[in-house]
């Protein structure tokens, strides 16, 4: 997908890479997101910010489908192919498997990680990039021609994940045991490996050290120009969303209430009123569960 | 919300009592237990105190007692003098050699081809009766706990109707050998009904998966163990199909090869089942070591550790518990088809419900995840009922309730099994400190509201 | 007297363990625990050879093997014929005249089919065993007499009453058994009703069992025959709750119930049928004609009738049987129960068979033995025709009055009144 | 048509038995509320109730002669309360030996499902070894006549006794979730176990208290159970599976849920006995089972404990 030439880049007829469409999600009597608009253009680095509790992971979730919401719709568009995340009547709503999002080209990283503990950093990226392949279990079992050339050439762009994200040199520890900053970019990695158009960043600085949060920032603009992947991240942290984000979208109470170019966002009235009413601008511990709402 | 916030908070200190003398009690009441565990009377309908008076009113129990006593000292003073970790700083160089060696693949080479000789070699001096315990139950449940493995130790769901499709195996060999009383018209050698079971029972357990598995991973528990029933009620009732309790009509023929000029039919005797069965369990084994290092074992493990970051990497969760779920099955009914045929006569109380129970505890035992431990915890529990049988040691009867209390005791202090995988191990640990999952029960990822 | 000989068997065990060191040496290379275990029995296997003789001072020693459940939840049945079978065994070595001594191998195989031929494995392999007692069960019984059959061994079963165990077509060549099949207590139940109690229309019950199945379709052919109206149902047997088949009874308006199943399932029943309004004459098989019928089912057993193809030793007015419940009293610490005089007529019957062999006894030579023998047990003149069936089958009738379960008479002799 | 015929005839029986699968329906139910866990263990507590129900009854009624009058009241209340309590104990005890250090460990669910299926089978078999493998009677307490016939229906002693009994236990239980102070406590851990725990609720004690409650609801079901069929060591296996398919039925989680899937349940499989064979009549709650898991797996109420309708 990456290697199907350049596009440019705010091409105005193209329709965009993500449309979010009047999205509201609830939680019994709770609105998580309230007639939510969102549109991501491609190749953009784009920004999602918010007090906690806003509705930022809930809408990544709904992006995902981890949540349906119930009302709204979501679109992404590839290659001229447009595809509905949400679909169903009023009453009976769908979305589409978190593995099939991913499938379309929809990567995600999570507020508090979630990799798989037990396993080597390798296999972790390795179990993503394989999820491409159609190797069945007899196919595996009877190492067939094809699942064995599979396996090899799974092997190499994991390799090469692992260089791109620096994590060369600890492919064989266990993913439980390297610091909070490799495994983020571990993450990061994983995500990758599924080959994606869009690529969903929950906080990924949260947590790290001044060093490592430059890195990032290298690493997010490497993933956008040399991948040609489009970002759209959650971030508290300010600075890193002012330097690197084209595009920022402000969620508050679920609602968006403002969005534009950085600097003019950080100018916005509305937005300075929010973050100052809110009770505290330190970083979430809680993890999901906070912008869950129940 | 608010009757959390509406509850006064309530920090009442508990008054301490020393925990050695918990300890102490704990060992005194699990003495008693064993005491009441080992009588080898059993209670009646109407005499309620029988077993009760055989326990406690004999010289015996005191034994016990005073083994739980002096097993009391002993902990304690290992205990107190830190024995434990004085042992375990001695040996650690050891241990890490041990590790090192045991890694190494020459040596796992070594100890396979040790283990395949033995199981060629050593079952040729037996007794007779001794070889029909190791074809009867030893293959048998060694084969099924391999099966098992896949759904328990790999991908982390709870199969409680596994017995199920070994009936299933077993019967749909009845059928095709026109042993039941509907017949398909022709008779297939076991052999060829030997696929066709496999797939029967692959599809009996999408089936069966598939409107389950889209929901949490331990309902699938309570729905296998209703599917087990069904299973056996439709084994009984149907006797126009299945000989009912009466069993199959006709013995179904064993084994036989009989092309290119090459004539062997299997008997009675037992060694010649034995091959056979070591045979198609060195296949199966060989088949799933293969499974577990390739993609498909990589999901499981995914899956196992934190299902929502698996399906958000692209693992579709569900197909893949699915396809574990259904390779469970069909190994089962694999199993069931060697089992028909060389029994020759079943009949549904082959099968009843305990038995998946049974079998889960030899996965348990042995060690969820590794090939070795489940196979070396199957034979091991299969085989000594047998020795106690022969030397009327334990009453038979019994022996359910030592398996649950094995079951508990393994849960509770070593739930890694015997000699269990290091991954799995790993994911106890982690799980412990709550990083990983190490099942699939939760909820599946994807259509929360 | 079994104690004993498991200690015996065990000093075998450890005397055969130190000859197999090789074997040891190579199974400590080999490591695993489990080898270990396997080992032990490997050294093991030679260890009953005729030769080992032990207790019987210069006498040769045989063993009659017992097949059935001793545990589980079929035990009693099984417990009831091996008590019968030790009490034999026992009054045999006492007496003094036999050329040998007897001991008895238990094989428990809990009623279980698939623990049948593990059973029958144990026995066989004991080249001591010279004929068997059981299987007690039929299912149990198919599954394990292809091995019997094949070791040439006399497997007499006391209790096993599905027809089809001597149909030829099976080739189960080493089976007898001295009570008559299903089929005859089918076809005299059926005629017992009809006749003797005079119903028009039967409603009848099996509990799915092997036993059950045989005995209801044996009944309804017959009461077909006799001209009588049926309603046939299944219970399986365990469940627990009969209070809507009992109701479906009482719908029916049919004169007699007849529940084949074992006791445990008959109870129950009895007790749902005891809250409906249900007026008929309630009966059932041999499988429940036991005092725990009873304790049960209390009140509601009154006046439940069973066919039964078995002497009821508690019963019978006749001297030696009521010397066979004494003596089987004392030595079992309970009464006899269903099916212990068909058990001790077995036992006997093998051992008049093998007394005429002196110090020659061998299998081949008691199956041939048993094909002619003639004999006069408690409970019948026991006499084989050629596929093992007893020839004398008479079926008696027992009801419960008063609490307990007394004799009614034979079925024949009641037509005929 | 099948069902016009006796449809009373069956429907009372339906009621009596669906009212026991209820009691037993909210142990599972309070359990999954509070831990997300099957307590397969549950079908022994059951059991145990029934023992213990019945060892009192026989060492205080004699023999052969059957109470009446305010004795039989007493008996009746006496092996409620001891199938309770022993009910209550087990279940207290399970809770402490088996499922707390797995909690403490953090175990997966894997492990705690293996644990009570463990705890399962060593229990009804120790209660086999212990008390013999035979049904035994409940002597009779009362004489089970007929009350009052409802169209043809007759309506008996037993009946009205196992109806009204389980009614007013579950109305006692509903008063106690929903209004004290310990219900709030569970509703509360069911809900969110760690904000609970934040906000000062003891987590074990609540744990614990939900066993025992749902202990002595299954204890008192196992008695009934036991007078109105029998005593068995693994009576609690059928009874305890459909109990669990009714608490799916009507929302796990669910306390009210459980209480009409077992009421339900027990209408359906007794009423689907007029329309087939008997034989069939345990894959009932199976089907139901199944049904419900495919097309409204939250069950008729809805699930969760906290989220009281």
């Amino acid at each position: 997908m990456s290697d199907t030439g350049h596009e440019p880049r705010h091409a105005a007829p193209t329709p965009p890479l993500l449309a979010v469409r009047a999205v509201t999600l609830r939680f019994g009597g709770l609105t998580s997101l309230n007639d939510v608009n969102l549109t991501v253009e491609r190749g953009a680095i784009q920004a999602v910010i918010g007090p906690n509790g806003a509705g930022k992971t809930s809408l990544f979730n709904c992006l995902t489908g981890v949540y349906t919401p119930q009302l709204g719709s979501i679109e992404f568009t590839s290659d001229g192919v447009t595809t509905q995340l949400v679909t169903g009547t009023e009453r009976r709503r769908r979305s589409k498997k978190p593995h099939m999002v991913s499938r379309i080209g929809v990567a995600r990283t999570f507020q508090n990680i979630r990799l798989f503990a037990a396993l080597s950093a390798f296999d972790n990226v390795k179990i993503a990039a394989e999820t491409r392949h159609r190797t069945g279990p007899v196919g595996a079992m009877l190492h067939l021609p094809n699942a064995q050339a599979n396996d090899r050439a799974t092997d190499e762009r994991t390799e090469d994940l692992l260089d791109f994200v620096g994590l060369e040199g600890v492919a064989d520890e266990l993913a439980s045991s390297l610091s909070y900053g490799v495994q983020r970019r571990l993450e990061i990695a994983r995500a990758l490996a599924t080959d994606p158009q869009l690529l969903l960043l929950d906080e990924p600085a949260a947590g790290t050290n001044p060093t490592e949060k430059r890195e990032l920032e290298q690493l997010i603009r490497r993933i956008n120009a040399e991948r040609d992947i489009t970002v759209l991240l959650i971030e508290h942290d300010m600075r890193l969303v002012m330097s690197i984000a084209d595009r920022v979208t402000v969620l508050n109470f679920g609602k968006v209430i403002a969005h534009g170019r950085p600097a003019q966002v950080q100018q916005d009235p509305v937005v300075v009123e929010a973050y100052l009413g809110s009770a505290d601008e330190t970083e979430a511990e809680g993890g999901e569960e906070a912008d869950r709402g129940d | 919300m608010s009757q959390v916030g509406g509850l006064p908070v309530r920090v009442k200190r508990s008054r301490k009592v020393d925990p050695r003398l918990v300890r102490l009690f704990g060992w005194l009441v699990l003495g008693a237990l064993l005491r009441l565990m080992t009588v080898t009377t059993e209670g009646t309908a109407t005499d309620h105190t029988l077993v009760l008076d055989a326990a406690f009113k004999s010289t015996a129990l005191i034994w016990w007692l005073l083994g739980a006593v002096a097993v009391w000292a002993l902990t304690e003073l290992w205990r107190a003098r830190k024995v434990g970790s004085l042992v375990s700083d001695r040996t650690a160089g050891a241990r890490k050699q041990w590790r090192t060696v045991s890694d190494r693949k020459l040596t796992r080479q070594l100890a396979v081809l040790a283990l395949v000789l033995a199981a060629l070699i050593i079952p040729n001096l037996m007794s007779e009766f001794y070889q029909r315990v190791l074809v009867d139950q030893v293959a048998v449940f060694v084969l099924l706990a391999v099966g098992l493995n896949v759904v328990v130790g790999w991908s982390g769901l709870l199969d409680l109707g596994y017995i199920a499709f070994f009936a299933i195996g077993a019967y749909t060999t009845a059928y095709f050998t026109g042993s039941l009383p509907v017949t398909p018209g022709f008779r297939l050698n076991p052999f060829v009904i030997l696929p066709i079971a496999v797939i029967v029972c692959l599809i009996a357990g999408l089936l069966l998966g598939a409107p389950t598995l889209r929901l949490r991973g331990d309902y699938l528990a309570i729905v296998t163990l209703g599917f087990h029933e069904i299973v056996q009620l439709f084994l009984v009732n149907k006797n126009n199909w299945t000989g009912g309790n009466q069993g199959v009509s006709k013995p179904i023929p064993h084994f036989s090869i009989n092309i290119f000029g090459i004539h062997y039919q299997w008997t009675l005797d037992s060694m010649p089942y034995w091959y056979l069965f070591m045979g198609m369990l060195a296949i199966v084994v060989f088949l799933f070591a293969r499974l577990e290092h390739s993609k498909v074992g990589r999901s499981w493990t995914a899956i196992r550790e934190d299902e929502v970051a698996a399906a958000a990497s692209g693992v579709p969760t569900v197909k893949y518990k699915l396809m574990a779920f259904s390779i469970g099955a069909s190994t089962s009914g694999l199993a069931g088809v060697l089992y028909g045929s060389r029994l020759g006569y079943i009949n549904p109380a082959s099968f009843p419900v305990v038995l998946s129970i049974t079998v889960l505890s030899y996965v348990i035992f042995g060690g969820m995840g590794a090939i070795i431990g489940v196979i070396a915890g199957a034979a091991l529990l299969t085989f000594l009922p047998a020795v106690f049988q022969e030397q009327n040691l334990v009453r038979q009867e019994d022996i359910p309730m030592w398996i649950g209390a094995i079951l508990v005791v393994m849960m509770l202090f070593r739930p890694q099994g015997l000699i269990p995988s290091r991954r799995r191990r790993r994911e106890l640990r982690l799980a412990q400190q709550g990083i990983a999952d190490a099942d699939a029960m939760s909820e599946a990822p994807e259509g929360r509201q | 007297m079994v104690q004993h000989e498991q200690k015996g068997r065990g000093l075998a065990l450890t005397l055969q363990w130190k000859r197999c060191v090789v074997h040891k040496k190579t199974v400590l290379a080999a490591a695993p625990v489990m080898i270990g275990a396997l080992a032990l029995s490997s050294c093991s296997s030679s260890k009953s050879k005729p030769a080992s003789a032990g207790g019987g001072g210069n006498k040769p020693s045989y063993t009659i093997g017992f097949q059935g459940p001793l545990t589980g939840p079929n035990a009693q049945l099984g417990i009831n014929i091996d008590n019968a079978v030790k009490l034999a065994v026992a009054q045999a070595n006492a007496k003094g005249d036999l050329p040998f001594t007897l001991k008895v191998a238990e094989a428990d195989d809990q009623g279980d089919p698939a623990k049948g031929p593990t059973a029958a494995q144990q026995l066989i392999g004991n080249s001591n065993v010279m004929g068997v007692v059981g299987p007690t069960f039929s299912g149990a019984t198919k599954a394990a007499q292809p091995l019997f059959t094949q070791a040439n061994l006399a497997s007499v079963s006391a209790s096993a009453t599905n027809s089809s165990l001597t149909d030829p077509a099976n080739g189960f060549k080493t089976f007898f058994r001295i009570v008559p099949p299903d089929s005859t207590q089918g076809t005299a139940a059926a005629d017992y009703m009809a006749k003797a109690l005079k119903a028009k229309s039967v409603y009848l019950i099996d509990d799915k069992s092997d036993y059950g199945v045989g005995l209801c379709g044996n009944i309804k052919t017959q009461l077909t025959a006799d001209g009588v109206n049926v309603v046939s149902d299944s219970v399986a047997a365990g469940t627990n709750d009969y209070s809507a088949a009992a109701t479906k009874v009482a719908n029916s308006g049919t004169q007699a119930m007849y529940y084949c199943g074992y006791y445990a399932d008959a109870a129950p029943l009895a007790k749902a049928l005891k809250n409906t309004p249900y007026t008929g004459k309630t009966l059932s098989g041999d499988g429940s004609n036991d005092p725990k019928f009873i304790s049960l089912a209390g009140s509601a057993g009154e006046g439940w009738q069973f066919t039964c193809p078995c002497l009821s030793a508690a019963a019978s007015t006749d001297p030696t049987t009521q010397q066979f419940v004494k003596d089987y009293t004392a030595s079992a610490n309970q009464p006899p129960g269903t099916y212990s005089p068909e058990g001790f007529d077995v036992a006997n019957t093998l051992i008049t068979v093998m007394k005429p062999l002196g110090t020659n006894v061998t299998r081949g030579a008691v199956v041939t033995g048993l094909r002619s023998v003639d004999f006069k047990g408690l409970t019948k003149q026991i006499k084989f025709q050629p596929n093992g069936e007893v020839t004398e089958k008479s079926i008696f009738v027992y009801q419960v009055k008063n609490g307990q379960i007394t004799e009614v008479g034979t079925v024949d002799k009641l037509i005929a009144s | 048509m099948c069902l016009s015929q006796h449809f009373w005839q069956f429907l009372i029986p339906g009621i009596t038995l669906g009212c026991l699968y209820a009691l037993i329906a909210i142990g599972y139910t309070l359990v999954y509320g509070v831990l997300q866990l099957i307590n397969f263990a549950h079908s022994e507590v059951f059991m145990t109730g029934g023992f213990a129900g019945l060892f009192l009854v026989q060492a205080l009624v004699t023999t052969g002669v059957t109470p009446h009058g305010t004795e039989s009241v007493l008996y009746v209340v006496l092996g409620i309360c001891c199938g309770a309590i022993f009910g209550g104990i087990v279940a207290f005890l399970l809770e402490r030996v088996a499922y707390r250090p797995l909690r403490r460990r953090n175990a997966p669910r894997l492990i705690y499902l293996i644990t009570a299926i463990g705890a399962s089978l060593f229990l009804f078999n120790l209660a086999g070894k212990l008390f013999g493998r035979d049904k035994v009677n409940v002597p009779e307490l009362y004489t089970n006549g007929v009350v009052f016939t409802v169209f043809g229906a007759q309506v008996r002693v037993q009946q009205i006794i196992i109806v009204c009994t389980a009614l007013g236990m579950m109305l006692m239980l509903d008063a106690v979730v929903n209004r004290t102070k310990l219900g709030a406590g569970i509703r509360a851990v069911a809900q969110d176990s760690q904000t609970a725990s934040l906000m000062g609720v003891n987590i074990n004690r609540v744990i614990s208290q939900t066993f025992v409650i749902g202990g002595l609801l299954g204890g008192a079901a196992g008695f009934l159970f036991g007078t109105y069929l029998n005593v068995h060591y693994q009576m609690g296996f059928l009874p305890g599976i459909k109990a669990f398919a009714a608490a799916v039925l009507g929302g796990i989680g669910n306390i009210r849920g459980a209480m009409i899937g077992g009421l339900l349940l027990g209408i359906v499989e007794s009423l689907s006995q007029s329309c087939m064979s008997s034989q069939w009549i345990d894959v009932v709650a199976f089907v139901v089972l199944i049904l419900v898991l495919m097309f409204r797996p939250t069950g008729i109420l809805g699930q969760r404990l906290g989220r009281a309708a």
